[in-house]
């Protein structure tokens, strides 16, 4: 059975992921997950200087979803190549890191930085993050920016370039064709959608930050949508993202036109998600006599 | 930690608004200390979709039982108290950090207010059992916040009420300002309760130069310091903590309190 | 207490309104609802000729919501007029006709024929349905096609104009404030989200039409999320609308910026909960000595 | 129609893949007629969302007590499953049309598949006690899917299963072909099952000159006709019926079958 996916001029074990954001840097999660297993690891977004984050509280919980405020905290570029990488790179599943940044340049810089490890299997660029200078929308909203940037990032590296699109736009397939022209290996698809909670008591919104990024199970079906039509706008890997808890819900993605998926808040839910889900979509595949993972695209009527 | 499938020895309630839950812990699993937390997921459906996390309130080595005392508040704590003997529990942990152990000389004195009473009765009678001197201090709304005195096994809490209903009448707080200022002389206080009740404690302890270690609740995603989700305010150069992992237990002093 | 909304110059007699497409024309709910307790019954698209709607299956499940692909069925304007306003008219409450076309003219020639019915409480402009002129987006996704369709229904009607804008745009307040500017009186804020439910076992999307609207509790964060925007880019009053339930929802709605609200799909879970949501907004007004429904707004910190 | 909060009577395994609920119907309700069905929010929570409907399988108009007999096949059912005597059911019902009675001459045929057997049943009982000559079949796939004779209530079914493992072996349809032609003289069919078998029915009724009334399921939202959720494609001039409202029961020979 090959369960290999190719993107650019790698190749990821097996196609399901952890999502960045939900799975910290590995090692917090190495003694409830066997992280050989994983396809690859997304990390939490690196920026070139470290970010505390925003305000407590930064979650709440939804209708089978939850909102999340993190602000992209995180250790920075430097620190995440000394204190983080040594670990995540002894491990055997790929490690992909999500590049953010207020600005193109500091895409660039990290990119830079992070080009100085050995271990590192590519980017993925996070696109979703609200821009300054874009009148606080997030540059992935901009097709024009998404392209420049790609191909910027494309100058810097052989590794493969993954672009994790923002579904809050009008047409995403505009914004997945712009990352394909940039010279993107592959299109993530979906980051979180926009959305707030009140709290009715205290008459304002839970998140300080006012609105959060709405992610898991409630999700599924606006990934899903959104997974198919990418995967028919472009002709490189889609790998689908929302609220995946089961290798059902996976294989919806696949069958949608994906080649690989990522789990995200289903790992807060239940470690043992992730390894579920990759022993279904194998089992589906002995079941219906699937040889090649990547078939199973091709499968939907 | 460990994610595992733990049996439920009893789920009872202790008064109208705690209930307690033993259950097994895994054998594979480090023993949970004082502080120390777990998670469960209380539905295998999406709604509740995250898992709650809960204290350890204790924990027999011998027969490897683990206990926590929980509030009904909704929807996934009206889940637990479904929950039956015999019936299984996803449970990871277990989490967090544990209470720093007093200096040699140093009496305890212990607070707890509502649900922070479980790791606060866990932590008395792991120092009782160390031969430690102890004072406890429980306070609630009303006396159907106040469970049976069995539940403080041979402790015996000076028991507040908000509205006088049972013990001392007035808040917990307002009980250790009635106390004499040598009280805390040389003294380490622990607390665990509301936050507005934890700054309280914090106060007390400034004024008579004490050290305070106060265990933290926080909304939580994963409960193992992966998503960043749990942050609270420090005075540390990081800015924010993750009560998760570099709590539930903080010195009250590192605590940016609003 | 005053529970009354004004929306252009017309008043609503309570902000608890039942959304189109998920209350039929009104006398389906007859047995079960109270009619007259009802803020304003939003009825199902009219269009200019009758429509047979999309194939079977229609609807499908998703965690904490569901999909529709309904497909505009309904009777069309004429038979609307004769069949169905008989029966609104006699009601109390307020009936506002969600209108829908295929083409700007289609709208147009809809609302001159409903204006010879004396009943009418004013429109709901539905701009989300698919434009086969605008490249199968819909309308909607284009702010100066929705000012140019918002002014010449505007020439039309001294009734209460109000526009209903997709939430799948990447900026929707300068679709809102687009409506604003060619005069509509008030924005319902929003429909369904695009969503797609893959039948693993068929391999194929349980929907024949593909796609279908999401609706329900899963998307209310993204409801309260652009109510809050939109009520802040627009001087006129918005209805928010997605997953309300509970009497809490509605006022998460009202505290976001919204002056009114509409019931979706909690009718078809509960039929007592649009009465159940009034009743709630009123004792929350009560207790919280809150003398005019519109005051809420305003209590935000 | 009507709202109402109905007291759960009794909710019964009555093979492996069937169970029968049985509840108190409102007095101020009408009551169900053969044919009609009734919605249940089986869950207070967002999961599962949407109503779920159920045939009526039998009213006792003394008692007022109506029951529906149901597969358990997924979440919602799985809840309908673990409601116990005494407690509440929030009921929406009686809902959709009733089969059409046979013309005074007609005998008639009624045939079950699966979860079709409670309107079935229903209808029979029904004729019987209008003194009509009846003929009943009912097919499962195996012996686990047929109930206990008394299930059938002094009615003695043609009981089919696929495997053969019960009664005639092959499906109700196999059945039906191996009976002489001229059973079906002056004979009205009804049925309720899966559709490719009521396809089947249709096309037995279609060559035998005899009408055929199908009562179809369909994905629902509202229950009221309010939706448009429940479409079905049919051969009149509207193109799409709505099996709430319209139906649930139809005249086959509407039905556009695919
Ligand atoms: C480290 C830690 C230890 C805790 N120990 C105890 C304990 O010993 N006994 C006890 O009764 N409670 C304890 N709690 C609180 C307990 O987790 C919440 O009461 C529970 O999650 C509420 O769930 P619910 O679905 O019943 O209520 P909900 O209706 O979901 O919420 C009720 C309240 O609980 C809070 N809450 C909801 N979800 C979470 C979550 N995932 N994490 C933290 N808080 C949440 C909400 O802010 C809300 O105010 C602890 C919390 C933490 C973080
Ligand atoms: C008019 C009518 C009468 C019915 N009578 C009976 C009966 O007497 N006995 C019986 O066992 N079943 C009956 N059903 C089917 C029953 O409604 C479904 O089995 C039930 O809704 C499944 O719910 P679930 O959550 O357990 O399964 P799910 O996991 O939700 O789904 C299992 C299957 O049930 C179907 N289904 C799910 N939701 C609905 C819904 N809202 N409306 C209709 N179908 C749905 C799905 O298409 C799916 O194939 C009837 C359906 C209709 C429309
Ligand atoms: C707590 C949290 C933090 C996240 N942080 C990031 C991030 O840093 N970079 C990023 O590209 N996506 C981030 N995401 C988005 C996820 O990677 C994923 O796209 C989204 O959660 C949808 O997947 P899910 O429904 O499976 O969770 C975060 C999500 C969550 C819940
Ligand atoms: C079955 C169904 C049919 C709908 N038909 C229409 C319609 O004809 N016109 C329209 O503007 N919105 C239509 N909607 C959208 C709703 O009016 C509403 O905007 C959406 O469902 C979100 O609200 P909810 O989450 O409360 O259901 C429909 C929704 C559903 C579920
Ligand atoms: S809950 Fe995830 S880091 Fe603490
Ligand atoms: S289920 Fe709504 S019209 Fe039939």
């Amino acid at each position: 059975m090959d369960l290999t996916v190719t993107i650019g001029n790698g190749k990821l074990p097996n196609p399901v992921g952890v999502a960045s954001g939900t799975f910290g840097y590995g090692s917090e999660y190495e003694s409830l997950i066997e992280l050989s297993k994983l396809g690859a690891i997304y990390s939490k977004a690196v920026t070139l200087e470290p970010r505390p984050g925003n305000d407590a509280p930064r979650l709440v919980e939804t209708p089978s979803g939850m909102l999340n405020s993190i602000g992209l905290a995180n250790v920075g570029v430097e620190r995440f190549l000394t204190d983080k990488m040594p670990f995540l790179a002894r491990q055997a599943c790929a490690v992909v890191c999500n590049v953010a940044g207020s600005g193109e340049d500091d895409y660039l810089r990290v990119v830079e930085r992070l080009e100085t490890h050995p271990d590192i299997f590519g980017y993925e660029i996070n696109v979703s993050c609200p821009n300054v200078k874009h009148g606080g929308l997030a540059l992935g909203t901009d097709p024009v920016l998404v392209e420049r940037l790609v191909r910027r990032v494309r100058g810097l590296t052989r590794r493969p370039v993954i672009v994790k699109l923002t579904p809050n736009v009008t047409d995403i397939t505009v914004v997945a064709r712009a990352a394909e022209n940039g010279g993107g290996d592959a299109i993530s698809c979906i980051n979180s959608l926009v959305g707030m909670v009140i709290d009715v008591g205290a008459r304002r919104p839970v998140l300080p930050a006012g609105c959060g990024g709405l992610s898991g199970p409630a999700i599924r079906p606006v990934g899903v949508a959104l997974t198919y039509r990418v995967s028919r706008a472009v002709s490189i890997p889609v790998i689908g993202i929302g609220g995946i808890m089961s290798a059902d819900d996976a294989l919806q993605y696949l069958l949608a036109g994906a080649s690989a998926v990522q789990i995200g808040c289903a790992t807060f839910v239940d470690p043992s998600i992730p390894g579920r889900v990759l022993s279904g979509i194998a089992d589906y595949m002995t079941r219906e006599q699937i040889a090649c993972v990547q078939d199973i695209r091709g499968l939907l009527q | 930690m460990r994610q595992f499938s733990a049996t439920v020895v009893s789920n009872i309630s202790l008064c109208r608004d705690l209930y307690r839950i033993d259950f097994a812990w895994d054998a594979r699993a480090v023993g949970p200390a004082p502080g120390q937390f777990f998670t469960v997921r209380v539905s295998d459906s999406t709604v509740p979709l995250l898992r709650r996390p809960f204290a350890v309130s204790g924990y027999a080595s011998d027969t490897r039982t683990a206990s926590a005392i929980y509030q009904r508040r909704g929807r996934g704590t009206d889940l637990l108290a479904a929950r039956q003997a015999g019936e299984r529990l996803d449970v990871i942990g277990p989490l967090g950090n544990t209470f720093p152990p007093p200096k040699n000389s140093q009496r305890c004195f212990l607070a707890a207010g509502g649900i922070g009473l479980g790791p606060v009765l866990y932590l008395a009678r792991h120092l009782v059992r160390d031969g430690r001197d102890i004072s406890l201090v429980f306070g609630a709304r009303t006396s159907a916040g106040v469970p049976a005195a069995g539940t403080f096994d041979g402790l015996s809490p000076a028991v507040c009420t908000d509205d006088g209903s049972q013990g001392f009448p007035g808040s917990a707080i307002d009980y250790l300002n009635t106390l004499e200022p040598g009280t805390f002389q040389d003294t380490v206080l622990y607390a665990c309760g509301p936050m507005a009740m934890l700054k309280e404690y914090h106060a007390i302890a400034a004024t008579h130069q004490c050290p305070c270690y106060v265990s933290i609740e926080q909304v939580m995603a994963c409960g193992v310091g992966a998503c960043m989700g749990c942050a609270i305010r420090v005075t540390t150069e990081a800015t924010y903590a993750r009560v998760c992992t570099d709590g539930p237990v903080f010195d009250s002093g590192v605590i940016v309190w609003t």
